[in-house]
C-alpha cells in the first residue's frame, strides 16, 4: 500500500513539476489560471493520498483547504478579475522560451542535488519529492522574473506558494494546523489586496503591463 | 593653592564644566543679549580662571580620578586629572579667560536669540574641550571629542545664511567625523578585546608591534584630521575664517591642541612602546605641514585665512617636536625626549596665546571695518592704536622673535635638533639636520607672513575709501581680553624657566625625565637645557637690555640733538600722483613667495593687457592638494555611487533576479 | 494577561477604526488605542522585570528579555507615531491629498499593522511569526499606495511582490526548520515553538539547518532591507505617507531582523560554528557599504533616509553576526536608538516636506529660520543618526566598531569608508535644508513635534546613561543570543 | 661674573659703537681705490652721521609712533648683537644671555621692525623695500642658522663663546664642513648687509634698491641711527665671521694681558675683511631682484651641505 501510494505521490509530484514547466512557457493568461487551478488540484489530491497512506488526519483538512482555496476560490477570483479587467485573451511576449526552459532544467538539477542529502533523512514516504518541491518553488521564482505583466506575475507568486505547500507535505506531513490556517488566510487576504491593486494599477496606468512601473529608480 | 580649596582639583575642574554647561543653558533660555554679554561671558571667564588655577595646583600633584555614573552600563564615565591633563586644562583655562572676556565685548551688539544659542554652543564647546582633557576612558573621550566637534560646527555656522560658511562647516564636520572614526578604531585596537575601554586597561594591554603601529597611525590620522596635519588640513582655512572671531580664537588656540593632547596621550601614555619610525613619520609630516602652512599663509588675501594657515604651520612645528620626542624616547634618550617634549608643549601653550590674540585682533578689525580682505584695509594704527599695539605683541610673538614667547619654544626645539646627533641610526642623523633647516625656513617665513599681516592691516594708508570716521578703537572688555593674552605672550617669553618647571611634571610623567632641573641650574632666569656651556638663553636680561638700549639711545639723542621736528608730505620720488592704492596689496606682498614656491600652488591669473580700458587684475592661488587628493576622492565616490546606482534599476524583474541569484549563490555556497 | 491586551487592543482598534474611521475623532481614537497598547506593553515590561521570562497560552506566546524590549519599543514608537500622524494626516487631508475613506483605511491598517508586529514579536511559534510577518506586509502595502499616485502604486507593487517572494523563501526555511525539528521533538505543535527548539538546538540536523538558514536569511533579509534584496525599501519609504515610513523604518525592519536573529541562534547552535554569523556579517557589511554609496546620489529626502535605514540595518546585522556579548549588546542598543532616531527624523521630514510642498531636497531650505523646531529636530536627528555623540547611535556604533576592530579588523576599513561617505552624503544635504533662507507658507495645523524631541531626548539619554534594568535586559538577551 | 668681565663688556660695547662706522668707511674707501677713485676717506661715515644729527627731522604726515620708534629699536638690537659677539675676549658676562640662535632672532627682530616701519607711511617704495627685505631675510635667516649649526655641532654648543673657545683652542683641524659654512656665511653677510650683488648701498635706483627703499622716509637723527645701526650690523656680522672661522687671537677668560694683542688682531682682521668685502663687491655685479632667491638658495644649500658633510664624514 505504502509503496503504491508512494509511487502515486511520485507521479503527482512529477505532474506538479510538469505543470510548473508548462506555466513557465504559457503565454496566455487564461490558460495560466487554468494551469494554476490544475496545479492546486494535483496538490490537493497528492495531499489526500499522503493523508491516507500516513493516516495523518489533519492532512485531510489541509487537502480540503487547498482544494477550496487554490482550486476554487483563487481561480475564481482570478477569472473574475481578468474578465473585469478585460484581459482574458491577453497574450504576453515572453523572454526566449527555450532559454528559459534550459535554465529551468538547470534549476531542477540544482534543486535535486541540493535536496538529495536531506531527502535521505526524511522519514516520510514522500521523501523523494522534496527536490521536486524545491524545484517548483525555484521555477515559479523564475516565472515571476520572466513575466512582464502583473497578473501572470501574481500567478507565479501563487504557484510558488503551491510549491511551498507541497514541500511542507512532502517533507513533514504538513505544518501544524494553526500555521496552515494562518498561511491560508494570508494568501487569501493577499489575493484580495492584489485584486484591489490590479484595479488601481489599471485605473492609473491604463494597463497592467509592468513596464509602466519602472519610474522609481536611481538616475 | 591647594590650601585655598579643600576640594580635589578634579572636583574643581568638574564643577567648572558643570558651571559652563549651566551658563550655556541660562544663556540659551534668557536670549537677552545685554545680560548674556555683560554677565554670562565674564562669568564664563571666571570659570576659566578657576579651571586654570585648579589645573596649576594639580600639576605634579597626585593623580585624581573620578567616576561619573553616566555612560555605558559597564563603562561609566571615567575621569582622570594627571599632569598631562592638567597642563592642557591650564592652556584651556588661561587662554579661555582672555577669549571669554573679549567675547563679552565682541558680542554685545548681537541679536538676542542668536546670541543665546551662540552662548550655549560656546560654553558647551569649552566644557567639551575640558572633558576631552580629562576623559579616562575611550567612550567619554569620544563623546567629549565629538561634542566638541559638533558645538564648534554650530559655532562656525553661526552665520549660516552665507553658502560659503555652510560649505566650510560641512567640510569641517566631515573631516572631523572621519577623523573621529579613525580615533575610534584606534581605541578599538587598544582595548585588546576585553571590552574594557578604560585608559587604565589600555595602559596595561601589551600590543604587538604591528598593532601598536596600527594604533599610532590611526591616532595620527584621526587626531591629525583635527589638528590640520597635511593632507587633512583642508577644512581649517575654510572653517576658521567662517567662524566668529572669538570662536576662531578658541578653535585655533585651544581646540587644535586637543589633537596634540590626543597624540601625546595615545603615544606616550597609552601605548607602552614607541618605534623610531613613528617619530620620523611625525617629523616629516610636521615639517611638510609647517612649510605648507606658512607658504600658503604668505599668499593669502583674507586676514583670517592667513591666520588659519599660520595655525597649520604652528601645528606642524608642534608635530615636529612630537616626532623628535618619539625618536629620542624610542632610543631611550629620555633627557632629549624631555627637551623636545618641553618645546612641543611650550609651543602649544604659546600658540594658544598668540593665535588667540591675533584672531581676536582680526575680530576687532572686522567689527570696526566690516572688511576681511587685507587688500582693502590699511592704516588702522591711526584709528585703533590700542589694538595695533596689542596685536603687534602677538605678531612679534608668532613671528618667533626674541624676547617673546614664540622664540622660546622655537629655540628649545632647535636645541633639541642640535642635540640629536649620536642617534644609533645613520639615516636619522642625516635626516635631522635637513629637517632643522626646513624648520628654520618655516620660522623665517613666519616672519614674512606676519610683517605682511601687520603691515597691510595696520600700517600705511587705508587702501579703499572706507568710511574711516566710524572706525573706533576697541572697547574696555575687548581691551582686557587682548591685554591678558598679550601679557601672556610677554610673560611666557620672558620667564620661560618658571613655566618650564611646570611643564616638567608632564615630561616626567610621559618620558620620565625633566628639563627644568637642568634648565634652571644656573638660576631661574637662565634657560639652559643641557649645560650652560652648551646653550643658554636669558630672555629677561635680553628684554631689559633692549629696553635699556632703546632708552639710553633716546636719552643720548635727546641730550645732544636739538629735537626739531616738522611734518611734511611723504616723499613722492618725483612722481606727484602717489595714491594710497599704490601701496602693496596683500597679494603684491605675497608675490615673491608665489614666485619662488610656484610649484606648490595652483595659480590662476587674469592679467589686464596694456590697452584695457578698465584694467582688472584677478589672481587666485589654490591648494593643489585639494585637486590632487580631495577631488579624486570625490570623483571616485561619485563614480562608485553612479555604478552602484545602476543596480537600482527600476525594473521589478531585475530586483527579483537579484533575490533569485542571491538565493542560488548562497545555496551553491553551502553545498 | 498583558500579552492578551497587547494583542487585543490593536486588533480591536483596527476593527473599530474600520467602522468609525470616517469620524472626526478617528485620529484621536487611533492614538488612544496605541496608547492603550503602549500601557499594556509597559505593564508587561514591568511584569517581566519582576518575574522574568514567561510563556502564555499553552506556550504559544512567550516573553523573554530579547523580545520584551522590542515589544516596548514597538508599542512606544507606534504610539508616538500615532501622535505625529494626527496633525500630519489632517494637513494632508487639508492639502487635498487624501479623502476621508483613505483615512479610514489608514487608521484601521495602522492598528492592524501594530498588531502584526506585536504578534510576530510575542509568538513562540515560528510558523505564526511567519504568518505575522506576511500579514505585516499585507497591512502596510495598501498604506504605501495610499496616495494612489503612479509612483506610490509602483512602490507598493514592488513592495508587495518583492517582500511576498522574499517571505515565501522564509516559509520554505521555516518548513525545513520544522522538518529538522520534527525529528527531535516529534510532529505536532511543539516542533515550531522557539523555546523548545532552543532547548534542543544542538541536536538539530546541521545540513538541514544551514539550508534552512539560507532561505530564512534571504526571506526575512528582504524585509530587513539587506543589500541586494533591499530594492523595495527606498521606494516604499519615499512614496508612502510619512507616518508609514516612520513605522516601516522604526518597527518593521527591526521585527524582521528579530526573526533573522532568532533563526541565527538556532542555526549557530545546531552547527556549532559561526556559519550564520558569517553570512549575516557579510550581508550586513555589503548593505552598509552599498547604502552609503546609494546615499550620496539622493535627491528625495525620504528616499535618502530610507537608504540610511538600510545602512543601519546592515550595521545591526553585522553586529549580530559578529556575536559575542558586546557586539550583540551593541546590536540591540542600535535597534533601539535607530528606531527612535529614524522615526523622529521622519516626523521632522514629514512636516518639512509638507511645509515646502516637495520631497526634493534642493527645494527645501532654511527650516531653522522659518520653523526652528522642525529645523532643529531634523538637524539634531540627522546628526544623531550619523553617529554623533552624545547620542545613543554613537554608543552602539562605538561598541560595534571597536569590537570589529579587534575581532574582524579587515572589516573596519569598509565601515570607515561607508560611514564617512554616508556622513558626507546625508549631512551635506541636511545642512542645506535646515540652514539658509526661505519663504514658505505656514502649515494649516500646528505640527506635532513633541514626539520628535521626546525621541531625541531618549536617544540622547541612551547615549549618556543606559538605565540599569535596560542594560540588564540587553545583557540577558545578549547571553541568550550569544 | 667678575669685575674684569664687566669692564671688558663695557669696553667692547663702547668699542663696537665707535669703530662700526670706521669699518664702513674702510670698505667704502677700499672700494673707491679698487674702482680707481680717490674716495672720501675712512672717516666719511662719521661725518655723515654728524651731518645727519644736525639736521631737522621731517616726518610724513601719517607716520605713526611705530615709525619714530623703530630707529631706536634697530640701533639697540644691532648694538646688542655687536656687543655680544666675542670680539677681543671670551670673558663677556652678557654673552650667555644670547646664543647663536637668539642672535639670529635679534637680527630678525630688527628686520621685522624696519620692514614694518617701511610700510608705515604707505608709499609704494616703502612697501616694495619691506617686501624685498623680508624676502632676503627669510632666505638668509635659515642659511645663517645652518651656518651656526655647523659650527655648533663641531663644538657641541650654540654659545658663541664656547664655539670660539672650542675652535680656537682645539688643535688645528681642517673642517670641510666649515669651508662650506664659510662660503654660505659670506653670501648671507652680503645679502643681509645690503651689499652688492644683492643690493647696492650707494644707489637710489628705484627698481633695484632694497634697504634704501625702506629708509626713504627717514631723515636726520632717525636716519643717522639707522645708518649707524647698519654699520653696527656689518661689524657684528664680520666679527661673527671671525668668531666662527678665524677665532684666533681672541682673549680667553681672565687673560687681561692678552687684550691688547687681541685688539690688534681684531683690527688686522677687520682690515683684511673690509678689503676682501670691497673686492667682492667690486668684482661682482648687482643682480636682478628675481635672481636673489637663487643666490640665497645657494647659500642655504651650501650651509645645509656643510652640515650634512659634517655628519657624513663624522665628527672628530
Amino acid at each position: 500500500m505504502a509503496n503504491f501510494s508512494g509511487q502515486l505521490i511520485n507521479l503527482f509530484a512529477a505532474l506538479l513539476l510538469l505543470i510548473a514547466f508548462a506555466m513557465l512557457s504559457q503565454r496566455r493568461v487564461l490558460s495560466l489560471i487554468n494551469l494554476f487551478a490544475l496545479q492546486g488540484l494535483v496538490l490537493s489530491v497528492s495531499t489526500m493520498i499522503v493523508a491516507n497512506s500516513s493516516s495523518q488526519h489533519h492532512l485531510y483538512y489541509s487537502a480540503g483547504l487547498t482544494l477550496i482555496l487554490k482550486v476554487i476560490i483563487l481561480p475564481w477570483i482570478l477569472h473574475r478579475l481578468i474578465r473585469k479587467l478585460n484581459i482574458k485573451w491577453d497574450v504576453e511576449t515572453l523572454f526566449n522560451i527555450p532559454t528559459t526552459m534550459l535554465v529551468g532544467i538547470a534549476l531542477v538539477v540544482f534543486a535535486f542535488n541540493l535536496a538529495a542529502p536531506i531527502s535521505q533523512m526524511a522519514g516520510t514516504i514522500t521523501k523523494g519529492t522534496l527536490g521536486i518541491a524545491m524545484a517548483s518553488v525555484l521555477l515559479s521564482f523564475l516565472m515571476m522574473i520572466t513575466r512582464s505583466k502583473a497578473v501572470p506575475q501574481v500567478i507565479g507568486f501563487l504557484a510558488m506558494e503551491n510549491g511551498l505547500f507541497f514541500a511542507a507535505t512532502s517533507a513533514t506531513y504538513g505544518m501544524p494546523m494553526v500555521v496552515e490556517l494562518g498561511i491560508a488566510l494570508d494568501v487569501l487576504v493577499g489575493m484580495f489586496i492584489l485584486g484591489i491593486f490590479f484595479f488601481q494599477i489599471r485605473e492609473t496606468f491604463d494597463s497592467l503591463d509592468l513596464k509602466h512601473m519602472e519610474k522609481l529608480k536611481e538616475d | 593653592m591647594t590650601t585655598l580649596f579643600s576640594a580635589l582639583p578634579i572636583d574643581i575642574a568638574l564643577s567648572v564644566i558643570a558651571y559652563w554647561l549651566l551658563l550655556g543653558l541660562i544663556g540659551l533660555l534668557l536670549q537677552n543679549s545685554r545680560i548674556i554679554s555683560q554677565w554670562i561671558f565674564p562669568a564664563g571667564a571666571l570659570g576659566a580662571l578657576i579651571l586654570a588655577v585648579g589645573a596649576v595646583s594639580s600639576l605634579g600633584g597626585a593623580v585624581n580620578t573620578a567616576v561619573l555614573p553616566l555612560g555605558l552600563p559597564d563603562l561609566p564615565f571615567h575621569l582622570r586629572l594627571d599632569s598631562l591633563s592638567a597642563f592642557f586644562l591650564l592652556l584651556l583655562g588661561a587662554a579661555g579667560i582672555g577669549i571669554s572676556v573679549y567675547s563679552a565685548g565682541y558680542f554685545r551688539n548681537m541679536e538676542g536669540n542668536t546670541l543665546g544659542l551662540l552662548c550655549f554652543e560656546y560654553h558647551v564647546f569649552l566644557a567639551a574641550m575640558a572633558l576631552v582633557f580629562m576623559a579616562d576612558d575611550a567612550y567619554l573621550f569620544m563623546v567629549a571629542w565629538e561634542t566638541m566637534a559638533l558645538s564648534s560646527y554650530f559655532l562656525v555656522t553661526t552665520d549660516h545664511s552665507v553658502p560659503e560658511i555652510r560649505r566650510a562647516g560641512f567640510l569641517y564636520l566631515l573631516v572631523a567625523h572621519v577623523g573621529a572614526i579613525a580615533i575610534l578604531m584606534c581605541f578599538g585596537v587598544m582595548q585588546g578585546g576585553h571590552g574594557d575601554y578604560t585608559f587604565a586597561a589600555m595602559r596595561h594591554a601589551h600590543l604587538a608591534p604591528f598593532w601598536a603601529s596600527a594604533t599610532f597611525l590611526l591616532a595620527l590620522f584621526g587626531f591629525g584630521a583635527k589638528a590640520g596635519i597635511l593632507p587633512l588640513h583642508i577644512w581649517l582655512p575654510e572653517a576658521h575664517p567662517a567662524a566668529p572671531s572669538p570662536v576662531s580664537a578658541l578653535m585655533s588656540g585651544i581646540m587644535l591642541k586637543t589633537a596634540i593632547y590626543g597624540i601625546l596621550r595615545v603615544t606616550f601614555d597609552l601605548l607602552g612602546m614607541q618605534l623610531w619610525w613613528w617619530g620620523a613619520l611625525a617629523l616629516t609630516l610636521g615639517l611638510v605641514t609647517a612649510l605648507f602652512g606658512v607658504i600658503f599663509a604668505a599668499v593669502q588675501t583674507d586676514m583670517k585665512r592667513l591666520l588659519a594657515y599660520s595655525s597649520i604651520e604652528n601645528i606642524g612645528i608642534i608635530l615636529v617636536g612630537i616626532g623628535l620626542a618619539i625618536i629620542f624616547h624610542s632610543f631611550h634618550k629620555d633627557a632629549l625626549a624631555a627637551l623636545a617634549l618641553t618645546a612641543t608643549l611650550y609651543h602649544a601653550l604659546n600658540h594658544a596665546f598668540m593665535k588667540g590674540l591675533l584672531f581676536l585682533g582680526t575680530g576687532s578689525v572686522l567689527h570696526a571695518t566690516g572688511e576681511r580682505n587685507l587688500g582693502k584695509l590699511g592704516g588702522l594704527i591711526h584709528r585703533m592704536p590700542k589694538l595695533a599695539l596689542l596685536v603687534l605683541v602677538g605678531v612679534l610673538a608668532i613671528a618667533g622673535l626674541p624676547p617673546l614667547n614664540g622664540f622660546v619654544s622655537e629655540w628649545l626645539l632647535l636645541q633639541a635638533f642640535l642635540l640629536s646627533p649620536g642617534l644609533p641610526h645613520p639615516y636619522l642623523n642625516m635626516l635631522i639636520p635637513i629637517t632643522a633647516a626646513a624648520l628654520a625656513l618655516a620660522a623665517a617665513l613666519a616672519g614674512y607672513v606676519m610683517v605682511k599681516f601687520y603691515g597691510v592691516i595696520f600700517l600705511g594708508q587705508p587702501r579703499e575709501d572706507k568710511p574711516g570716521e566710524q572706525v573706533h578703537d576697541i572697547g574696555i572688555m575687548e581691551r582686557i581680553g587682548l591685554t591678558w593674552l598679550a601679557l601672556g605672550c610677554i610673560l611666557l617669553g620672558v620667564f620661560p624657566v618658571f613655566f618650564i618647571l611646570h611643564i616638567d611634571y608632564v615630561t616626567q610623567m610621559l618620558v620620565g625625565q625633566t628639563l627644568g632641573s637642568t634648565a634652571a641650574q644656573t638660576g631661574w632666569m637662565w634657560l639652559t637645557p643641557i649645560q650652560p656651556e652648551r646653550a643658554s638663553y636669558n630672555p629677561l636680561i635680553l628684554f631689559l637690555i633692549i629696553i635699556i638700549g632703546v632708552i639710553f639711545t633716546m636719552q643720548v639723542v635727546k641730550k645732544f640733538y636739538h629735537g626739531r621736528l616738522s611734518r611734511g608730505p611723504a616723499w613722492d620720488c618725483g612722481f606727484p600722483e602717489q595714491t594710497s592704492r599704490m601701496q602693496d596689496t596683500a597679494e603684491g606682498f605675497g608675490q615673491p613667495i608665489r614666485q619662488i614656491f610656484e610649484l606648490f600652488f595652483g595659480i590662476t591669473r587674469e592679467v589686464p593687457s596694456p590697452f584695457d580700458k578698465k584694467p582688472h587684475y584677478h589672481g587666485e592661488t589654490r591648494d593643489l592638494l585639494w585637486d590632487w587628493c580631495y577631488v579624486p576622492i570625490a570623483r571616485i565616490t561619485e563614480t562608485l555611487s553612479a555604478l552602484i546606482g545602476k543596480l537600482q534599476h527600476g525594473r521589478i524583474h531585475v530586483y527579483l533576479l537579484y533575490s533569485f541569484v542571491t538565493l542560488l549563490a548562497l545555496l551553491a555556497f553551502i553545498r | 494577561m498583558e500579552i492578551f491586551w497587547i494583542l487585543a487592543i490593536p486588533l480591536i482598534g483596527g476593527l473599530l477604526l474600520a467602522l468609525f474611521g470616517c469620524q472626526r475623532f478617528a485620529p484621536e481614537l487611533n492614538s488612544t488605542m496605541s496608547f492603550g497598547t503602549f500601557l499594556a506593553s509597559a505593564f508587561l515590561t514591568v511584569r517581566v522585570i519582576t518575574d522574568g521570562p514567561m510563556t502564555a497560552l499553552n506556550e504559544q506566546f512567550f516573553v523573554d528579555s530579547f523580545n520584551v524590549f522590542l515589544v516596548a519599543l514597538t508599542a512606544f514608537v507606534a504610539f508616538t507615531t500615532s501622535l505625529f500622524s494626527r496633525p500630519y494626516m489632517r494637513i494632508e487631508q487639508h492639502h487635498g491629498k487624501l479623502t476621508i475613506n483613505m483615512l479610514r483605511l489608514y487608521h484601521s491598517m495602522y492598528q492592524l499593522f501594530t498588531f502584526t508586529m506585536l504578534l510576530a514579536l510575542l509568538t513562540n511559534n515560528l510558523g505564526i511569526m511567519w504568518v505575522a510577518m506576511e500579514a505585516a506586509t499585507l497591512t502596510t502595502v495598501l498604506l504605501v499606495s495610499l496616495y494612489r499616485t503612479p509612483a506610490s502604486l509602483e512602490a507598493a507593487w514592488k513592495y508587495f511582490i518583492l517582500c511576498g517572494v522574499g517571505i515565501a523563501q522564509a516559509l520554505f526555511g521555516t518548513i525545513l526548520l520544522y522538518f529538522a525539528a520534527e525529528k527531535v521533538l516529534g510532529a505536532g505543535g511543539t516542533a515550531l515553538l522557539w523555546t523548545h527548539l532552543d532547548a534542543v538546538k544542538t541536536q538539530l540536523e546541521p545540513t538541514v539547518l544551514s539550508l534552512a538558514f539560507v532561505f530564512l536569511l534571504v526571506g526575512y533579509g528582504t524585509k530587513v532591507g539587506l543589500a541586494p534584496l533591499h530594492n523595495w525599501l527606498p521606494d516604499a519609504h519615499a512614496e508612502g505617507p510619512t507616518p508609514v515610513s516612520a513605522v516601516l523604518s522604526g518597527l518593521l525592519l527591526n521585527v524582521a531582523l528579530y526573526a533573522v536573529v532568532r533563526s541565527k541562534v538556532l542555526v549557530d547552535g545546531a552547527l556549532g560554528s559561526h556559519f550564520a554569523g558569517s553570512l549575516m556579517m557579510g550581508f550586513g557589511l555589503l548593505s552598509v557599504v552599498m547604502a552609503a554609496f546609494f546615499l550620496s546620489r539622493q535627491k528625495d529626502v525620504k528616499r535618502m533616509f530610507a537608504y540610511s535605514s538600510i545602512e543601519h540595518m546592515g550595521l545591526m546585522t553585522f553586529a549580530f553576526g559578529m556575536g559575542g556579548a558586546v557586539a550583540t549588546f551593541a546590536g540591540m542598543l542600535h535597534m533601539t536608538v535607530h528606531s527612535l532616531t529614524k522615526s523622529a527624523i521622519f516626523f521632522a521630514v514629514g512636516h518639512a516636506t509638507q511645509k515646502s510642498g516637495t520631497q526634493l531636497m534642493e527645494n527645501i531650505r532654511g527650516l531653522i529660520k522659518t520653523n526652528p523646531t522642525i529645523g532643529w529636530g531634523l538637524a539634531i536627528g540627522s546628526l544623531a543618526i550619523l553617529g554623533m555623540p552624545p547620542f545613543g547611535v554613537f554608543a552602539s556604533e562605538f561598541l560595534i566598531i571597536t569590537t570589529a576592530m579587534h575581532t574582524y579588523p579587515w572589516t573596519t576599513p569598509f565601515l570607515l569608508i561607508a560611514l564617512g561617505v554616508a556622513f558626507a552624503a546625508i549631512f551635506s544635504r541636511v545642512q542645506t535644508m535646515v540652514f539658509g533662507e526661505t519663504n514658505s507658507p505656514r502649515l494649516p495645523h500646528p505640527p506635532a513635534l513633541v514626539p520628535v524631541f521626546v525621541h531625541l531626548a531618549l536617544v540622547l539619554l541612551l547615549g549618556l546613561y543606559i538605565p540599569p534594568y535596560l542594560a540588564d535586559w540587553y545583557r540577558q538577551a545578549a547571553a541568550l543570543i550569544g | 661674573m667678575n669685575y674684569s668681565g664687566i669692564l671688558l663688556q663695557l669696553f667692547q660695547d663702547t668699542l663696537v659703537v665707535l669703530i662700526a662706522p670706521l669699518l664702513l668707511g674702510w670698505v667704502n674707501q677700499c672700494r673707491a681705490w679698487l674702482q680707481n677713485r680717490s674716495g672720501a676717506g675712512v672717516l666719511q661715515p662719521y661725518r655723515n652721521l654728524v651731518k645727519l644729527f644736525h639736521k631737522d627731522a621731517v616726518l610724513a604726515h601719517n607716520a605713526s609712533p611705530l615709525f619714530r620708534f623703530t630707529p631706536y629699536i634697530l640701533f639697540a638690537c644691532m648694538w646688542l648683537a655687536a656687543s655680544l659677539v666675542p670680539v677681543i675676549a671670551t670673558d663677556l658676562p652678557l654673552s650667555p644671555v644670547v646664543d647663536v640662535i637668539a642672535l639670529v632672532g635679534i637680527f630678525a627682530l630688527a628686520r621685522v621692525f624696519i620692514s614694518l616701519a617701511a610700510m608705515d607711511i604707505g608709499t609704494s617704495f616703502g612697501t616694495l623695500g619691506a617686501r624685498r627685505e623680508m624676502l632676503v631675510g627669510f632666505l638668509a635667516e635659515p642659511a645663517l642658522l645652518m651656518v651656526f649649526f655647523t659650527a655648533a655641532t663641531i663644538s657641541q654648543s650654540t654659545s658663541l663663546v664656547t664655539i670660539v673657545e672650542a675652535l680656537a683652542h682645539k688643535q688645528f683641524v681642517i673642517y670641510p664642513s666649515l669651508a662650506f659654512a664659510a662660503a654660505a656665511f659670506v653670501m648671507v653677510l652680503l645679502a643681509e648687509n645690503a651689499r652688492i650683488p644683492v643690493d647696492n648701498p650707494s644707489t637710489h635706483l628705484e627698481l633695484t634698491m632694497i634697504h634704501e627703499a625702506m629708509i626713504l622716509e627717514y631723515s636726520a637723527r632717525h636716519l643717522a641711527l639707522i645708518e649707524w645701526a647698519s654699520a653696527l650690523k656689518l661689524l657684528a656680522y664680520t666679527t661673527i665671521g671671525f668668531a666662527l672661522f678665524m677665532p684666533w687671537g681672541i682673549a680667553e677668560v681672565g687673560n687681561w694681558r692678552f687684550v691688547p694683542l687681541a685688539l690688534a688682531a681684531l683690527f688686522a682682521k677687520l682690515l683684511v675683511a673690509g678689503a676682501g668685502l670691497a673686492l667682492l663687491e667690486t668684482v661682482s655685479a648687482k643682480m636682478r631682484i628675481f635672481r636673489v632667491p637663487e643666490f640665497m638658495g645657494t647659500a642655504f644649500l651650501l650651509a645645509v651641505l656643510g652640515l650634512l658633510i659634517h655628519f657624513l664624514l663624522g665628527s672628530n
